[in-house]
């Protein structure tokens, strides 16, 4: 029954590594296209994104959204970088200018770091770290030191109130988030996540193991979204309650430096929810139909990927234009009195299911 | 009348299990409402101004800008009477009248209406006896100086139409008639006058900054 | 004695520094003029306590343009369009408030077609007003599809109104002695389309935001209004029937055609954001019925009795008369000195003005985040609590 | 005659991005400005519901624009639409909220209120006869309130201005309201001559022809009766 | 209730009070000293219960040189309505405050202060609501003077 595609995991890093001894110019070469390409990756994967939430918020909406800045308004979101990277950058005063200017390099910082270990496809990827889980829990955490100093140095009340709701949001949903992936660690009982998205050839992990899975994706859907400070979690800029929250006191540049670390990390924990989940880019298998396997196969891996992603991408849109705000205190409620109690639970379940080998599909 | 006791009568408390999915329901049931319209393009209601120029209609009522109508002739039929300006709430019409040079009868000189204080009240159109205003839906008024939003409404002036119709030489008629389209006078501005405006009946093409076809289309880099 | 006046600075003190090393220290914060829940240019100097709020002081007066003293250089004719000005939510309700108050004073007896069209409009203008604020009610919750929705939907009554007169927002046609046009010939058979139009609208209104478990963990039992604080002070519409004060003058003292058309008055039970919710919700449903009670019958006859050009004078004395808008009770009380064809006096009794102060009453205790919840459903128009 | 403006050395000032570069990328960055004006969250009065509210509803829907993200906080805002009447207590707010927002800024005037105190010119004490007094003024959109369709056309008339590199100011200079001190033997009606002298030059109004007609109509104006209100000036 | 007996028990209160005639409801003058017990009487006496104030305003007649006092009453329970006056001198301008009886009278009174310059004894908050706190002068006064209001021309 394993007839399969082997799948050649190949990441930009052991390309380097491969090459070293031959030419150490084509091994620099590797590393400077790992590093470009995800700097332009992120620069335009900003830009479509925010041309994509536009565009689905305004159909959602009975409206049509951008129309006149080419077609269908295709070049908005480049004209909305031009100015915005061309606008004055106003530090207030009373700001503490140093912790100000770094804040928005912070936060998008996190969210860099985090696309270096993302497999989109086997050939796709900029490196294979052996604790690749730990790395991007670790990682992300960068993302709210941003979010706390841009509050704390704006020398803004709003600013702060912002900031100190984001911190204790974030903090705390990371626990949740943290052991819904630690339930895909046990099952597939690897941290690497080029090894996690091989382990799913027989089955995306939402599906198998007996409902473990898909609690645990509810929770790290949840989790990610309060994480990345989105409606129905946007409590630490909400435009209602805190003027612009954190960002506040922020213009043009460094401003747009915020916009776009918000919607990389969207698309960084969508990824993430599709890698763990969803199986990254492994196509739908199902268990011994080697002629529907194979059909699926042809399509290739990148595309599933970037299926996976948008879909989870398209969920929180429709999360954000559908529901209201939670409160702040609701929201604490939410992840320690539910999330977090069933996460355990969750991962209880999950070592239970691993130990007796209770799998839909044998391993 | 007393305090009335509510009427509804008061829903049974729901368990913490029960209302947690009838929660979670709601939700699923708000989210299907806006799926149904991002799947259906047909409930785009956006009407494309400036791409629908052609096509777009203002209501015949519209009050949004004030015209004095001219006839066939170009004959307008403002006496000058003043009773507009008396009516108008905060003076945005400013009649300036003049001397007939042969009947010496009142005609008008200037009708002077301030767009920029106008508050489209209709009063002036209502209560004028010999129905020489009208309000219309022009709405394309935006300009970059405020001193162009004072507006001279007659084009010329002389006797109103009915009397200019009693003349029967042409030339005559002629004679009673002034062009008047620019006015350039002192203009009452809040208080305070300020020489060298140019208020437009029909303005001239160069001093009306009018957003052409390829404004309207934009231009790529 | 002396009588001391206070000025902003008194209450902005900072508090003495706490005794216990664990106690917090309270802050103020300004929410306003440019705040984007408040409406417009209201101005809440808040006490916090971290998230909590302690105790709100509205400062007000951002928009205050100086109404009453302009009515005392206009005429009573004139000053219908200045009406519009104040709550231009429900212009109508307030053209016909001024009206009312003129034709009062001068005991002019309108016939029922003028009565009959008044009203329709009047309630076309309620439903538009309850549309609006839905939306924004939403938005303030974080929510945004509402606020597009409930445009959506404004937009249609907005064009009904618009072809009868003339204006989108502030209409001028509710005139002493009559209206300034006639109907439209459209008029009813688009007030019937936008009926069929909107009765499955308001129910798509409840399944997406009613019906929603955030928005309820949101607004029950938030922002408490007991009834008789609330009479106390002095707020109406709306927020006091939310109360369960059964006062509505379409009801206690009827106007126009409210005595031959029957309606319920919506009321809630305790007074918290989300009763106040429901009775608007309700309203709309309400006013939807009387439209369409009076939609089919409005009988012939003239829509102006006076000469427009003619001076009102009214005789000497205080008058004062009200009216139910979509905020509450307009009062308009007109002092004539009975030489003047201009008033004396004119003093504008605006919900807004009453309204607003409930929230010193209702918001300590909660948070920010409730704060706004309560603002939004007080449905307030900056410029009606300023004039 | 010398601009008093041009002593003040913080009054005139470049824009960023404006002059120093070449002249097809002033284009291309015209062109990313004018497609991405995103407005403050202002309004004070009715002109809020029509031109800040209405223009974002589905039925007309100012994201065509670019222009929907209308941000809360004056940082981070493009244009200043003045929606509504400016009173006395309202205008050193407004003030303030111009002066943070950052260059290049742009501001329209929406309604009667905004352009000249509109139903409040007479009779009002703290009604501000117009937002000019204030803050300088881009484009104004007259109406009470505009049309949703006349705010739009307003707006392609700001785009206009934009897109021919602010022809109506000094080409990259701006000018900015003076936050210092003033120099010595300089007054605030100075500085007013002298922006009324720019915005007649530059609106390409002919003052030679003007001129002439000025002290015939005075007189006349003068001469009837009615209109002697006209020169009823209590400030100039 | 009845207009006839409802003026009746309102003047059985304080002997002071006098009905008004030629107006559109009931109206009581009440001299200023009687002012406080009297609405107080109104507010507390069940079968008066006037427990909502709709309105309290001002009215400057300046050629009599006195200030009329308006009070707008109203009962929720009873559905029934009534208007006090009372009148105070241009130079000594102090009433008492009803703020004790009806909460919204604390801000209608801030109001009537701004405008007019009354003061209000035993007011617990007695400051500008709707201009700036340096506001000079009142302006709802007839005498009112300000360099910035243009008077409409007629």
């Amino acid at each position: 029954m394993n007839e399969t595609t082997v799948w050649q995991v190949k990441t930009i890093a052991q390309r380097a590594q491969e090459a070293l001894p031959d030419s150490v110019w084509l091994s620099a070469g590797y590393i400077a296209l790992g590093l470009v390409g995800a700097g332009a990756f992120v620069a335009l994967l900003g830009m479509v994104l925010i041309y994509a939430e536009r565009k689905i918020a305004a159909h959602f909406q009975c409206r049509m959204g951008p129309m006149r800045v080419g077609w269908h308004g295709i070049l908005q979101s480049i004209a909305d970088t031009l100015k915005l990277l061309l606008k004055e950058d106003i530090v207030p005063e009373n700001a503490d200018k140093l912790l100000h200017l770094i804040a928005p390099f912070l936060c998008l910082l996190g969210a860099l770091l985090t696309i270096a270990v993302l497999p989109m496809s086997p050939t796709l990827q900029v490196a294979d770290v052996n604790i690749g889980v730990l790395y991007i829990s670790a990682v992300s955490g960068l993302g709210v030191l941003g979010l706390l100093v841009a509050g704390w140095s704006s020398n803004n009340k709003w600013s702060l109130i912002g900031a100190m709701r984001a911190g204790a949001q974030i903090v705390s949903y990371e626990l949740s988030a943290t052991l819904a992936l630690l339930v895909v660690v046990l099952l597939s009982g690897t941290l690497q996540l080029s090894k996690i998205v091989e382990s799913q050839a027989q089955g995306w992990w939402i599906w198998r193991a007996h409902g473990v899975g898909i609690v645990s994706f509810i929770i790290f859907l949840i989790a990610s979204v309060a994480e990345i400070n989105r409606t129905p979690f946007d409590i630490a800029e909400g435009e209602s309650e805190l003027t612009a929250g954190f960002h506040t006191e922020y213009s043009g540049m460094r401003f747009a430096f915020f916009f776009l670390a918000e919607f990389i990390n969207m698309f960084i924990v969508s990824a993430v929810c599709s890698t763990l989940f969803l199986g990254g880019w492994m196509p739908f298998h199902i268990g011994n139909l080697a002629g529907f396997n194979g059909i699926m196969d042809l399509i290739p891996p990148g595309l599933w990927f970037a299926g996976k992603t948008s879909f989870i991408i398209f969920l929180i849109m429709w999360f954000r234009w559908t529901f209201p705000r939670l409160r702040v205190d609701q929201l604490m409620k939410l992840e320690w009195k539910l999330l977090l109690p069933i996460g355990f639970v969750n991962l209880f379940a999950a070592a239970v299911i691993v130990l007796y080998n209770l799998y839909f599909f044998p391993k | 009348m007393t305090m009335q006791t509510p009427t509804k009568p008061a829903k049974k408390p729901v368990g913490p299990i029960r209302g947690f999915f009838k929660g979670i329901s709601s939700l699923l049931k708000g989210m299907g409402v806006t799926f149904k319209y991002f799947v259906h393009p047909s409930t785009v209601v956006t009407q494309q101004y400036p791409e629908n120029r052609e096509t777009l209609k203002m209501p015949d009522r519209a009050r949004i800008r004030l015209s004095m109508p001219h006839d066939e002739n170009g004959y307008h039929k403002c006496t000058g009477c003043h009773i507009c300006e008396d009516a108008c709430p905060n003076r945005s019409i400013t009649v300036v009248d003049r001397k007939n040079a042969t009947t010496k009868r009142q005609e008008i000189d200037h009708f002077i209406w301030r767009m920029d204080s106008c508050t489209f009240c209709n009063l002036c159109v209502v209560v004028c006896p010999f129905t020489a205003l009208k309000m219309h839906g022009d709405f394309e008024n935006s300009v970059y100086d405020r001193r162009l939003l004072i507006y001279n409404l007659n084009r010329y002036a002389g006797p109103a139409a009915p009397a200019l119709a009693k003349i029967e030489d042409p030339e005559e008629r002629k004679r009673n008639i002034d062009e008047r389209g620019v006015y350039s006078g002192l203009i009452p501005m809040n208080g305070s006058a300020i020489a060298g405006v140019r208020a437009c009946g029909k303005p001239p093409e160069s001093e009306k900054v009018r957003v052409t076809e390829d404004d309207i289309k934009g231009e790529s880099p | 004695m002396t009588i001391a006046i206070r000025t902003l600075e008194d209450l902005t003190r900072p508090s003495a520094t706490p005794d216990s090393p664990l106690a917090t220290q309270e802050y103020f914060v300004n929410m306003g003029p440019q705040h984007p829940s408040t409406h417009g240019v209201l101005k809440l100097l808040l006490k916090l306590d971290g998230e909590t709020v302690r105790e709100v002081i509205p400062v007000l007066g951002y928009v205050h343009r100086g109404m009453e003293k302009v009515g005392e250089h206009l005429g009573y004719r004139q000053f219908v369009h200045m009406s519009d000005r104040m709550d231009y939510l429900s212009a109508l309700m307030n053209n016909w408030a001024v009206s009312r108050a003129v034709e009062t004073a001068m005991k002019i007896e309108t016939n029922e077609r003028i009565e009959t069209i008044r009203t329709i409009m009047a309630e076309l203008q309620r439903i538009q007003s309850h549309q609006l604020w839905w939306g924004v009610f939403g938005m303030d919750l974080g929510a945004f599809t509402p606020f597009l929705y409930g445009f959506r939907d404004r937009e249609h009554v907005t064009d009904i109104l618009e072809k009868t007169t003339g204006a989108r927002l502030t209409m001028n046609y509710i005139q002493p002695g009559g209206l300034m046009f006639d109907l439209h010939p459209d008029f009813q058979k688009e007030v019937k389309e936008f009926i069929a139009y909107f009765r499955p609208k308001l129910k798509e209104y409840e399944t997406l935001f009613s019906e929603n478990v955030i928005v309820h963990k949101r607004v029950k039992g938030v922002g408490v209004l007991d009834a008789k604080t609330a009479i106390s002070i002095g707020t109406t519409g709306p927020v006091l029937r939310a109360s369960g004060v059964d006062y509505d003058l379409r009801k206690r003292e009827p106007y126009g055609m409210y005595s031959k058309v029957k309606f319920e008055v919506a009321l809630g039970t305790t007074g918290d954001t989300w009763d106040r919710y429901q009775v608007r919700i309700e309203e709309m449903k309400q006013s939807l019925s009387i439209i369409e009670q009076l939609i089919d019958n409005i009988p012939e006859g003239k829509t102006m009795l006076m000469k427009p050009g003619a001076k009102i004078k009214p005789p000497e004395g205080i008058s004062y008369s009200h009216m139910e808008t979509a905020r509450g009770v307009l009062g308009i009380m007109l002092v004539s000195d009975g030489k003047d064809h201009r008033p004396y006096r004119i003093h504008l009794r605006t919900p807004n003005y009453n309204n607003i102060w409930s929230i010193t009453h209702t918001a300590p205790g909660w948070r920010i985040a409730d704060l706004v919840a309560i603002l939004s459903s007080l449905d307030i128009v900056v410029p009606d609590m300023d004039r | 005659m010398g601009l008093v403006t041009e002593k003040l050395p913080i009054f005139l000032e470049p824009v960023p991005g404006g002059s120093v570069l070449l002249a097809s990328m002033d284009k291309l960055i015209n062109w990313a400005r004018l497609n991405s004006l995103w407005p403050l969250t202002f309004g004070t009065s009715c002109c809020a519901i029509e031109v800040m509210m209405a223009t974002g509803a589905p039925k007309h829907d100012i994201a065509r624009f670019g222009a929907e993200v209308a941000r809360p906080s004056p940082r981070q805002a493009d244009v200043l639409v003045i929606a509504g009447t400016i009173v006395k207590r309202m205008a050193p707010t407004l003030r303030t909220l111009y002066e943070q927002m950052a260059e290049p800024r742009y501001v329209i005037a929406t309604g009667s209120c905004a352009i000249s105190g509109g139903p409040f010119v007479y009779g009002s004490y703290s009604t501000v006869r117009g937002a000019d007094e204030i803050i300088p003024v881009d484009v104004y959109v007259p109406g009470c309130p505009p049309r949703p369709e006349g705010y739009f056309y307003g707006l392609l008339t700001l785009q206009k201005m934009i897109r021919e590199g602010e022809t109506l100011r000094h080409p990259g200079v701006r000018r900015k309201p003076v936050l210092a001190e003033l120099p010595p033997g300089i007054t605030m009606e100075d500085i007013r001559r002298d922006l009324v002298h720019l915005l007649e030059k530059e609106a390409r109004v002919d003052l030679r022809e003007a001129e002439n007609a000025t002290a015939e109509s005075t007189e006349r104006l003068l001469r009837s009766g009615n209109s002697s209100s006209l020169i009823r000036s209590t400030r100039d | 209730m009845e207009t006839q007996v409802l003026s009746s028990a309102v003047l059985a209160i304080d002997s002071k009070a006098q009905l008004r005639d030629k107006t559109d409801r009931l109206t009581v003058t009440i001299p200023v000293e009687a002012l406080f017990t009297f609405l107080s009487k109104l507010n507390t006496d069940s079968s008066l219960a006037f427990d909502m104030l709709c309105a309290h305003t001002a009215i400057d007649w300046i050629a009599e040189q006195r200030f009329e006092m308006v009070y707008e009453l109203y009962s929720t329970t009873h559905s029934h309505a009534m208007r006090v006056t009372t009148s105070v001198p241009r130079e000594n301008t102090v009433v008492p405050s009803v703020s004790s009886l009806w909460r919204i009278a604390e801000w209608q009174e801030r109001e009537v202060y701004d405008m007019f310059g009354i003061l209000y004894e035993n007011h617990p908050d007695l400051r500008r609501v709707l201009l700036d706190d340096g506001w000079q002068g009142f302006p709802l006064r007839k005498d009112y003077k300000d360099d910035y209001l243009l008077e409409r021309p007629e």
